[in-house]
């Protein structure tokens, strides 16, 4: 049988989804009469991935992928589907808790581990902690919240309560500076013009941490306003932690410009999702949850890192 | 006591003194004609006292007692209707929808009250009808030439019972057979009463209905002398300032 | 002679007096909104030969209701338009209202209290844009841009920046009335209805809706004939402000859950929806049937796309174009007739 | 007596031909960007004494980098704007022209064609917008949100959707256009002074400033006047376009990478600096240095609220307030005045 | 061989006809009035002269040979210019820049050419002056008075050397001094063998400075006569009605 398997991200103007679409094309060439339909919003905004959603389901797909943009009104929206016979499977980020019993598996990773990973890189470099400042994505993204809660947590060694945690104000020797968290609404420019502002106003910044790649999207932009603190980044009183390591972050990486990157694996979710809506297409069961795992780099192990 | 009185009104424009010390009276039953040179600052005045311009100094008085006229309405409450020179009208309603503008006649259907369209044209074809004019109430006013336009701003003054009416050049665009109709209309509101000011370029119009004519020469008033009392020619030298004053 | 002469103005004024230029279905023909309804129609047509999924209950059911939301918003948004002026602080005021919405309903005051907070929330902001366009004598464009971040950043901090996704006692009535349907139609569809009909009326018989008219028009005029401009133009913000406040009441209920960025981006597609439907910016013209087809035609474009399985990088490039094309074909239309 | 009433009259004359009502001086105390200019500086002072950041060196050129694109585009926005138009689809344009720029370079071929290429892209769709606005007479907004939709689509359609950063053997001197200084001053900045000056010489100097404006104020008359009102409007849009191009060519330059998302959601801000800079939506008003005025006050409040510690969900509050202070100023001096 | 030959100029605004079958011809040096009530469509037939609407139906020939205005410029190009009834002035701007609108003077600097604004002020008011009237050339139109309006639509055909000038009611809103003024202009015209068109609702203007007087009654030319064979009374009746054609 053909099957027709939609692969929905929040939003396809991200280079993080990308990959993503590139690993479900490649499962479209290895698999026997598998399509993959990559289809989403041109921007991230929630009704259009919930109305692209239900019009796959119209459509009458085979399968649908999806990583929400708002986990309970996805949670309803897929309902339509579980009840049109169509199995429903979420990736790089999950349903609520409550609607878990929807989607058959998920793919993807923890983002709470992205925080925690974050905030160990900078925990080795400051052992006696000092002021950081937070960099996170849109308003209210759940994702970004969790890996906000990731890092205080971990800096804190505490529990911060519900995502994106309480600000620190000395926990553990590390405190928050006035300003921050940063939010970039998903924006490079934004995200560029706030780092650069808050290095020159915070002198003696200890850490300066970026729950997203946009931070270091433009690579020219980004290096004029890292190079500045080079030496400081080497002597170890500032480190610049960013997630995701995609191929300009990782050159920043060893070029000197960040202290230490924590990537995804969205090729490999992708791919997988493929395979997994294959298997329950044809009925088998799945595994749930699927971790793809995280790729933790620093400089020392800058080439290595990356999981092929 | 007079039904309008103007004491020492004066209008400044940032560096432009529009009017200086302008006093008028103006009694019931009574047409005062306004001319002066463009710029003279007639349309100011009728402004002023159509509530549409706060003096800059100066009293206006009714029926001896001091208004403040911040807006048009406080105008028109007391008693005052207005056709202005640039007609102020809707480009998008109907004929008869600006005609009836803030005053739709509304129709109630248990608590509901809703507009009376019907109603509405019908008074309004009436009204032009009784200005003579070839003015189709249904048709926007966008379309209209500028004297149907100009027949609309006059019928807008019919509706209520004024005290005064001012009347800013209404002859300007319309053709002779209306303007013998609007004369007769000022013939028509002085016998019962009314009172009129008539800003016109138009002397012969002037020297018909008016009692008494008032020249005003860059923003200050030069003559107010009955009609029985002057000539075409004097009022002439006057806007000029041919003559110096009268 | 005189007499006669008399006699026959009196015909013709009669003749003029009744004249009128043309039946109401004329006059319809040549609106914009007729057009666009045609475009609809084709577009439909053609999408059920495309696609036999296009026809189906269920994706009409999706569709009515993915519009009526933009529909209720384009509905005040033409009334502000109308006056010339422009709101671009609806979305953000959507995701205010929803979040206010939730947090009254999370903390257990029921769906009563939650539809009261929305809307007065939805109105504060209203009356505030509407003081500093009409008193203040504020640039529209300005004041609702300012709106637009001040409500975004207000819905952040009072929801601190979480989800809200509990809504209380009331949750399964509140999750009814925006999610599910009466009569095979959904509810906020009804809503729709019965707002286009309530608006109908509005702009055709009462003297709020004419002045509203005149002021979009000739504000000067309006003012000099009496109209309490100021007070109609702030009336007119709170009218387009408690629209949004009410889509965002249903749409949060349909969600189940909130976020503040509700709405986000969503006045371009409001104010769009409503310049298809007819709208001028300049200001003066309304149409109440204009707004639901408007959002209806950008629905179906979106959904018509998917359907027919156009390339997703490619999708925009039609929306744009159907937009665009939409409009057109009342414009070439006009044209014939000048 | 006739006669020294003739020579009286003739010395009126005179004094009303050379009278003027003021002063230069006089003249720009009454505009907009004055007021907006005296709240920069206002906000200015306050911010060197809450923090001492605010006046390095390296702050100044950051901001004055920052906002150098924004002015860029809004002068060319606040032609577009003074002929009652809008032009929404500046910053998708960016996105294409980015990756046109991009996607030339990166094929090896050298800065001199990316930039053709970039201007190139951005003139086109500056034509289509104008030649349907102008010769289709469709509505601005209509037109240029179906190109926001549709640039951005093309742009995703040649970038397939993946990040440049690659531009070839240029690639250090495209850098150093948009990202390095000369004597200190960013070169972008020096970009937005140039055309600063230009566009004032040109408002105030040229023919066609002259009618740009005359089509703001009342197209029918300006057509009846013989202007070529359709070529002066599609000129004014691919101004737009190009001003949009080039401010896409030096924001690219200084990233060092570009995606199809480059500009997304600019086209609020870039109207923002344009009306914050005195531009009026309704057309007919157009100052050169509003732009970067406008753009400036956008950019300096943003920093401010930052080095001020403001709290990061507040941000967007303050920035609408000041927003609408900051033209509130001006009002409240006109008020006065009238 | 006459300057201007209407025939047949018929135009339809939708089911509105407002000219049907118009023929109308005018010689060097002519003054013609065109009169009419309200809505008559003698707007119309200047706006269709002027390259502002095409005619729906008729020929339009200068000096003999056909032409087709498809906009206002190709009018002026033929030496036609006009003064509109609702004077189409840009608020925005000067009155020295309405004045020379489409038409700036520009100086040279090498190979820029830029607006003279200086010889512009002067030149405008010197053409103000010519007409008497109090209009500053560097006041924004929209601050004008309606009189000084007129006198920039009216100090705008002055510009150029036309052949046929149309003057769409220009005294409707000036006063005594400049109507006469008007009036000289257009007797200055005809002398220099300009042709003239002159609609106007005030019968003694057109009787002073036209030599033949059109009379058109609901987009129908009803009467062309000399003023010498005609007079008020008879065209006022034409206009009215009250005769049916002559
Ligand atoms: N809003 C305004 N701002 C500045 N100046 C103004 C304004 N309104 C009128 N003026 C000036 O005030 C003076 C008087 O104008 P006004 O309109 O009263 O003249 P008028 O006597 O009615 O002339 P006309 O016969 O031409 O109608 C003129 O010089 C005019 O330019
Ligand atoms: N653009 C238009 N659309 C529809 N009807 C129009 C349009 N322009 C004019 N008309 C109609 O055509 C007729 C003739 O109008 P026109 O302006 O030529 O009259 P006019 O003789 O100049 O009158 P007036 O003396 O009042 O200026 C009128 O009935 C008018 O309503
Ligand atoms: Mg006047
Ligand atoms: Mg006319």
């Amino acid at each position: 049988a053909d099957y027709n398997f939609a692969l929905v991200p929040k939003a396809m103007n991200n280079p993080f989804f990308d990959l993503a679409r590139d690993g479900c094309y490649k499962a479209q060439e290895e698999l026997e009469g598998v399509t993959c339909n990559y289809i989403g919003p041109g921007e991230h905004t929630e009704l259009e991935q919930i109305q692209i959603v239900q019009d796959l389901i119209s459509q009458g797909v085979d399968g649908i992928a999806v990583s929400p943009s708002n986990a309970p009104a996805m949670g309803k929206a897929l309902k339509a589907a579980v009840e049109a016979g169509i199995p429903v499977m979420t990736w790089d980020a999950d349903l609520l808790e409550e609607d878990k019993g929807i989607r058959a598996t998920f793919v993807g990773t923890k983002n709470y581990d992205i925080g925690v990973n974050l905030a160990k890189i900078a925990m080795a470099r400051h052992p006696d902690g000092g002021k950081v400042c937070l960099q996170t994505g849109g308003a209210a993204a759940a994702n970004h919240n969790e890996r906000l809660k990731g890092i205080r947590d971990t800096l804190s060694g505490k529990d911060t309560g519900t995502p994106p945690g309480e600000p620190l104000s000395g926990e553990n020797g590390w405190t928050e500076v006035a300003g921050c968290p940063l939010i970039t609404d998903d924006d490079g420019n934004k995200a560029i013009q706030g780092m650069t502002d808050i290095l020159a106003k915070e002198a003696d910044l200890t850490a300066f941490i970026s729950t997203g790649a946009f931070t270091q999207w433009f690579d020219n932009a980004y290096r004029q306003a890292a190079e500045p603190y080079k030496d400081k980044m080497e002597s170890g009183e500032l480190s610049i932690i960013v997630a995701d390591t995609l191929p300009m972050q990782m050159a920043q990486l060893k070029d000197g410009l960040s202290n230490g990157q924590v990537g995804q694996r969205p090729f490999e979710m992708g791919y997988r999702a493929m395979f997994v809506l294959k298997d329950l297409a044809e009925g088998k069961s799945v595994e749930d949850p699927i971790y793809t795992g995280l790729d933790v780099c620093t400089p020392d192990n800058a080439d290595s890192c990356l999981a092929q | 006591m007079s039904l309008l009185q103007l004491e020492g009104v004066t209008k400044s424009f940032g560096a432009i003194h529009a009017l200086q010390g302008i006093d008028l009276t103006i009694s019931e039953g009574e047409a005062v004609g306004l001319m002066g040179d463009n710029g003279a600052g007639k349309s100011t005045l009728m402004r002023i006292i159509a509530g549409n311009f706060l003096p800059t100094a100066g009293k206006i008085r009714i029926n001896g007692s001091e208004v403040h006229f911040n807006k048009p309405v406080d105008a028109r409450n007391n008693g005052i209707e207005i056709v202005y020179q640039d007609l102020a009208l809707c480009n998008n309603l109907t004929a008869a929808a600006n005609v009836f503008l803030g005053r739709e006649i509304r129709k109630k259907f248990g608590p509901i009250s809703y507009l009376d369209h019907k109603a509405m044209f019908e008074k309004a074809a009436e009204l032009f009808r009784e200005l003579k004019s070839e003015t189709r109430p249904r048709d926007l006013v966008k379309q209209m030439s500028g004297g149907q336009r100009q027949a609309v701003a006059i019928a807008r003054t019919r509706l209520s019972d004024p005290k005064l009416v001012l009347m800013d050049e209404p002859t300007a665009a319309i053709s002779v057979r209306q303007v013998a109709e609007v004369l007769n209309l000022i013939h028509r509101l002085k016998d019962s009463g009314h009172a009129v000011i008539l800003v016109s370029h138009r002397m012969p119009d002037v020297f018909e209905v008016c009692d008494r004519v008032s020249v005003l020469r860059r923003g200050t008033k030069v003559a107010d002398k009955q009609i029985s009392e002057t000539s075409p020619e004097e009022v002439t030298g006057l806007i000029t300032g041919a003559i110096e004053n009268a | 002679m005189t007499d006669t002469t008399q006699k026959s103005h009196a015909e013709i004024d009669e003749s003029i007096t009744s004249r009128q230029e043309m039946s109401g279905l004329q006059a319809a023909l040549k609106t914009q909104p007729f057009w666009v309804f045609i475009a609809l129609i084709a577009i439909g047509v053609v999408m059920s030969f495309i696609s036999d999924v296009f026809l189906t209950e269920r994706n009409f059911f999706n569709i009515t209701r993915n519009f009526a939301f933009f529909g209720i918003m384009a509905l005040g948004m033409s009334a502000v338009i109308c006056t010339a002026g422009i709101d671009l602080s609806v979305g953000s005021l959507m995701g205010l209202a929803g979040i206010v919405t939730g947090l009254v309903m999370q903390a257990g005051y029921g769906i009563g209290f939650g539809f009261i907070a929305c809307m007065g929330a939805a109105a504060i902001v209203g009356l505030i844009n509407g003081i500093l366009i009409a008193y203040v004598r504020m640039a529209p464009f300005v004041v609702t841009l300012g709106m637009l971040a001040m409500a975004r950043s207000i819905a952040m901090v009072i929801s601190n920046n979480k989800m809200i996704y509990d809504f209380g006692p009331d949750q399964e009535l509140f999750e009814w009335i925006g999610g599910e349907s009466v009569f095979g139609v959904p509810n906020p569809v009804w809503v729709l209805m019965i707002l286009t009909v309530v608006f109908w009326w509005v702009w055709r018989y009462s003297t709020w809706g004419r002045w509203v008219i005149a002021i979009g028009g000739n504000a000067d005029a309006a003012k000099l004939a009496g109209i309490p401009v100021e007070r109609v133009i702030v009336s007119v913000y709170v009218l387009c402000s408690c629209c949004a406040g009410l889509a965002a009441f249903l749409l949060v209920g349909w969600f189940g859950s909130v976020t503040n960025a509700l709405g986000l981006t969503y006045e371009l597609n409001v104010i769009a929806a409503t310049v298809i439907g007819g709208a001028n910016l300049m200001g003066g013209v309304v149409y109440a049937f204009g707004a639901p087809i408007g959002a209806a035609l950008m629905e179906l474009i979106r959904n018509s796309l998917l359907l027919a399985g156009i390339d997703a990088l490619w999708q925009q490039f039609f929306v744009g174009l159907f937009l665009i094309l939409a409009v057109l074909l009342e414009q070439i239309r006009n044209r014939g007739r000048s």
